[in-house]
């Protein structure tokens, strides 16, 4: 066990098996994110029953509810890959952290928007401060310190090690911010501003939701990937490898 | 199926304009996401291919 | 080679100009003439005033006293028709690192209205062929000096007031830009340089020795 | 072209390159909105009666701090040594750098208010006078901040100087601009407040640039 | 005596030659609280109401400014380097500079605050709670700001930037912070927070310190 | 002169050392010595490497392979054992302009307990007297140089790295400066230092050529 790991460490580690490898994958993690997304939202805008309360509004969760799940985890993958950069200096590990941080923070997007959509018919206002709505954008706010940050650095390694610093950083603070931004919300919240909580969930609504779910953390590996691959021949361009596929 | 009709769908009772609002921007974000690596890509890999042509059209000199 | 400004285009002269900075006197009763195929260069050592005098005659500056005359008319009577004249380069390069070579170079020369493709021409003959559309954050200090100096290929400028030209230039590039000097005089311009360089090839050059002093 | 309008060519292109340049005002306005909910009171009725003088107290403040670089890089690069050589009208160049940073970051705060508006539940009816007294405002703001960043352009940490400077200044535009955002909220007219800021606006543009381009000239005898 | 201590002494002299390292932020803490009453509403019983709130964001505005400069100087002059070169603990070094931090900004800030309160017409039960708060808070905040500021000491222009990083790290201390003085204000019981406020402090005293030394050693890289 | 540091007192040792940046080798196999007694200069062209390898063996820098030793163990088994005996001097003096000579040198010696009068000793012998209580703020570059320099009189370090310690130094400094390396050198300290300048008459100079590159 402890030999395979040493070893994916060091395949993980080397641009041109990651480059090759993923090659593979994308045909694959784009077809079935394509398919996801058709089975997922057509069973969920047409088929799944409308709620009782909110009625086809609630149809909004199948964007909302992945894009938010997957921002906050987009979030702590970033930071990970940041120490793991820091402490073992593995240069792939920068690259897909500063990758991640755009892409988790369009999710962050995708999901205060489609929020904010969606309490206009629920609340009848667009945005309140509640306590999950206040740590998105809170969050939102994380990711674009960090995108701002690794860009302002002169040299480019500089950035993504204060951009992981920083993400590590945010990475504690987290739980401190969603803690008193609840602690805080519990105190003004007058009790009528409650997000559809019940009990359970109409099999035809949670099955495409979970499907969604999984679709969308499968286009986000999609996009991380793409997204690093042009890092790798970025910064690999001096290498034979890379010069081979430039010629081509 | 949920609704009569095509246009039921659309209007998805009332709420068509919130539904497809959010859907039309997430759509707009995501596609943006998943075109953007391949311009880069396109553009990274012109000014390589051009970076190596200088670079062979200057080898014999130096 | 042809005279491309016409005769006696340049004639910038200072009279009994002083210039003190700090309580301290820089030079004083100094008499200045620069015409057309001149070449003038501002020596002394470090703190001499070389810089402060090329400010003066450039009309950057005008905490002096005497006289600053182009064509026996004041500098600042029609300071702007002067500025149409000369080509003024200070110490600092007034390149943005984030533009391209091409960006820059159209920035700097907009004075004079310079078609595009002689800024390409330019470039290539500073030996930044290839460069045109490369962030200057990714060119060398040379590099980057040498976009400043493209300049001196397109600028219809007959008179050249020049500080430390030859900062970060490699050998090649002093060679250059000597040779740009000589080509500027030999066509009917003039130059006023500071510069530690010793010019040596170059006709018509003068040497003004700012005194040394005591810090 | 002139060395003026080239330089507000060069600097829109450089806005365009360094993207950070206008979103990060951005999100320091969203940001310090923000703030007055989770320091305050979330309530929204609460919050409906001070959203115009918080958006607006943080477009101040936004525009301040995006002030501090309008001349330095200039100033560094020997950019400004240029412009002085080139004999053109350092009014104009003032003009249009103040022009520059207004669409920059004034431009962009104004288009983003009404989201802020949403967040903050302002009145429906205070949005047209919120995105007016902006759109006047703002270019005041823009305007009086060159003077002092004009000023402050030769000190190396020159930010906090730059607030302290600007910001009486800055009072009779926010006064004018909350009043007109709280009266149309609550129903009245407005267009006395407006008037006032287009005579400030007026002013502002007819006399700053003098002294901008006259604090210019003082970062040159380096 | 060692670097640190000599440090430390050395910083609060140089406060102590020029004032304006901490009579600029004082300046910029009162200017921001007087925009409200301007900006929003001059109603002593609205003022009083909104007062905590109030002084909390404008202390934490004044604080993220003053952060700009902490280690700028220190990189750019080669003090950084010479306290790595000294093989003292870079840890100790972040820790002495965010207290020097603190008793040029925080603690100026907390003594002048009782005045804005006279001017917010904040209730006299709230003065006990907006001191304690400060006393507490504001050292959080220069720790946590210094890391922001050791990340940025390389940036040239980065006082947005050190904002943009820092603000939403700020929110915890100003939900607890500003929720004391309000509970405060109409007699409740504020201990919870302040206990919250407690707990923060000493996981930052635990943890910045970290932060910013490895901050810290990217700027010598240069 | 006689021995101020214990024989054998230092032995910094570097063995095939290597260093890149940016994907350029600047040193490969690099094997330094230095023993009490040494002074060892390097050389080279503007961007060999010089200021690298200095930080290197100074311990700012840790990107490099090979081994750094100190007495024979890795330098950063025990660093602040090393940092005490060994002085760093960057490019950078670390002077605060608002500080008057006294508390800036104050503040550099403090990793070592120095007596105040020692400090205003010292200050004297790098012709700073009667401007030990006068603000940086005043003093030209050189004579801010020196306060950083005054360091070298009094801090008890035997191993010296200094990077362009000449810089900004007029003639008479730099004579002073050549003393005070000799007298180190001498008294059984070494010195290691980066410099264009050419050191003389030191005894038991030793030079390193660091390899010249196209940019
Ligand atoms: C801008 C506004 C909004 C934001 C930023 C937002 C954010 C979030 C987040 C972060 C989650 C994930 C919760 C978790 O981690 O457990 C979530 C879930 C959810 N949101 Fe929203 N939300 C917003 C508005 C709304 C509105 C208006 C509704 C409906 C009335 C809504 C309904 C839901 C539901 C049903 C879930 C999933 C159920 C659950 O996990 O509890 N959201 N939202
Ligand atoms: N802005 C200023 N204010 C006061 N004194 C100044 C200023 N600029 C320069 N000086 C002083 O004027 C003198 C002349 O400076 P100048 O820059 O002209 O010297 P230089 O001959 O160009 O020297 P170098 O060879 O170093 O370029 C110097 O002694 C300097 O200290
Ligand atoms: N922080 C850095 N990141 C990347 N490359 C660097 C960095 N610092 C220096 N370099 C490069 O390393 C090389 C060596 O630089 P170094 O400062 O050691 O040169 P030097 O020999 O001291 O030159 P000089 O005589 O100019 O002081 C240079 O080519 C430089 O471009
Ligand atoms: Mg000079
Ligand atoms: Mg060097």
């Amino acid at each position: 066990m402890w030999q395979w790991l040493k070893q994916l460490y060091h395949r993980l580690g080397s641009p041109k098996w990651f480059y090759d490898i993923t090659g593979r994958w994308i045909p694959w993690l784009a077809g079935l994110s394509a398919v996801g997304t058709v089975v997922g939202l057509i069973w969920g805008l047409a088929y799944a029953p409308a709620d009782y309360l909110q009625g086809n509004s609630f149809r909004i969760i199948y964007i909302h509810v992945p894009a938010a799940l997957l921002a906050q985890s987009a979030y702590m993958m970033m930071a990970v890959a940041g120490a793991v950069y820091l402490i073992w200096k593995m240069k792939m590990a920068a690259w897909v952290a500063k990758v991640i941080a755009p892409v988790g923070a369009s999710f962050c997007l995708i999901a205060l928007l489609t929020g904010a959509i969606w309490g206009k018919p629920t609340w009848g206002t667009w945005w309140v401060w509640d306590a999950r709505l206040t740590s998105m954008l809170l969050l939102l706010f994380l990711y674009f310190g960090v995108i701002a940050l690794q860009k302002a650095m002169d040299s480019e390694e500089s950035g993504f090690k204060a951009a992981a610093i920083l993400a590590l950083v945010g990475l504690v603070n987290i739980p401190i911010i969603k803690y008193s931004v609840e602690w805080w919300n519990t105190l003004h919240q007058p009790a009528t501003l409650k997000l559809t909580e019940k009990p359970s969930m109409h099999p035809d609504m949670l099955i495409p939701l979970l499907i969604m779910i999984v679709t969308t953390y499968l286009f986000f590996a999609l996009l991380v990937i793409l997204r690093t691959r042009n890092e790798i021949l970025w910064h690999e361009r001096k290498r034979s490898w890379v010069k081979e596929i430039l010629e081509r | 199926m949920h609704f009569d009709s095509f246009t039921a769908f659309l209007a998805m009772g009332n709420h068509g304009l919130y539904v497809w609002l959010s859907y039309g921007l997430t759509a707009l974000i995501v596609i943006w996401n998943l075109l953007l690596p391949g311009l880069q890509r396109r553009r990274l890999l012109k000014q390589q291919a051009q970076r190596l042509r200088r670079e062979k059209k200057h080898a014999p000199t130096a | 080679m042809t005279a491309r400004y016409g005769h006696s285009s340049v004639a910038l002269q200072a009279r009994q100009l002083r210039c003190e900075r700090d309580d301290r006197v820089l030079f004083d009763g100094l008499d200045v003439q620069v015409h057309n195929g001149d070449l003038l260069q501002l020596a002394g050592p470090n703190g001499a005033g070389k810089t402060t005098l090329l400010r003066l005659l450039a009309g950057l500056n005008r905490d002096y006293s005497g006289d600053l005359l182009w064509h026996g008319q004041d500098l600042y009577a029609d300071f702007p028709a002067y500025a149409a004249q000369r080509l003024y380069q200070g110490h600092l390069a007034a390149i943005k690192k984030a533009l391209t070579p091409l960006e820059n170079l159209r920035w700097l020369v907009s004075s004079w209205s310079v078609p595009d493709d002689a800024l390409w021409t330019a470039l290539d003959e500073v030996e930044l062929g290839g460069y045109e559309e490369t962030p200057c954050q990714q060119l060398s200090a040379g590099q980057q000096r040498r976009v400043a100096l493209a300049r001196l290929c397109i600028a219809p400028a007959p008179l050249w007031i020049l500080d430390e030209p030859f900062t970060a230039l490699d050998k090649a590039g002093v060679q250059w830009l000597e040779g740009k000097l000589q080509q500027q005089v030999e066509a009917g311009g003039a130059v006023v340089i500071t510069s530690h360089h010793a010019l040596e090839n170059i006709g018509n050059l003068q040497r003004l020795e700012l005194g040394s002093h005591k810090v | 072209m002139s060395l003026v309008t080239a330089t507000i060519k060069r600097d829109l292109l450089l806005a365009a390159r360094n993207a950070g340049e206008w979103l990060n005002p951005l999100m320091f306005f969203l940001m310090v909105a923000a703030l007055f909910p989770l320091a305050v009171d979330p309530d929204p009725k609460f919050l409906s009666k001070i959203a115009g003088g918080v958006i607006w107290v943080a477009a101040l403040l936004a525009t301040l701090l995006s002030l501090d670089a309008l001349y330095k890089a200039d100033v560094e690069d020997g950019s400004l040594e240029q412009w002085l050589a080139s004999g053109e009208s350092l009014y104009a160049m003032a003009l249009g750098k103040a022009l520059v940073h207004w669409c920059i970051s004034g431009l962009p705060l104004t288009l983003m208010a009404p989201v802020l508006g949403l967040m903050l539940n302002m009145p429906d009816e205070a949005y047209a006078a919120l995105l007016l007294s902006l759109l006047i405002g703002t270019p005041v703001l823009s305007l009086l901040g060159a003077v002092g960043a004009a000023l402050t352009a030769g000190v190396r940490s020159g930010g906090l100087l730059l607030s302290l400077l600007i910001l009486p200044l800055y009072i009779p535009v926010l006064i004018f601009a909350a009043s007109a955002v709280y009266h149309a909220g609550i129903g009245m007219d407005y267009n006395g407040q407006l008037g006032f800021l287009g005579a400030l606006l007026a002013l502002a543009l007819c006399l700053t640039p003098f002294a901008a381009s006259a604090a210019l000239k003082l970062n040159l005898s380096r």
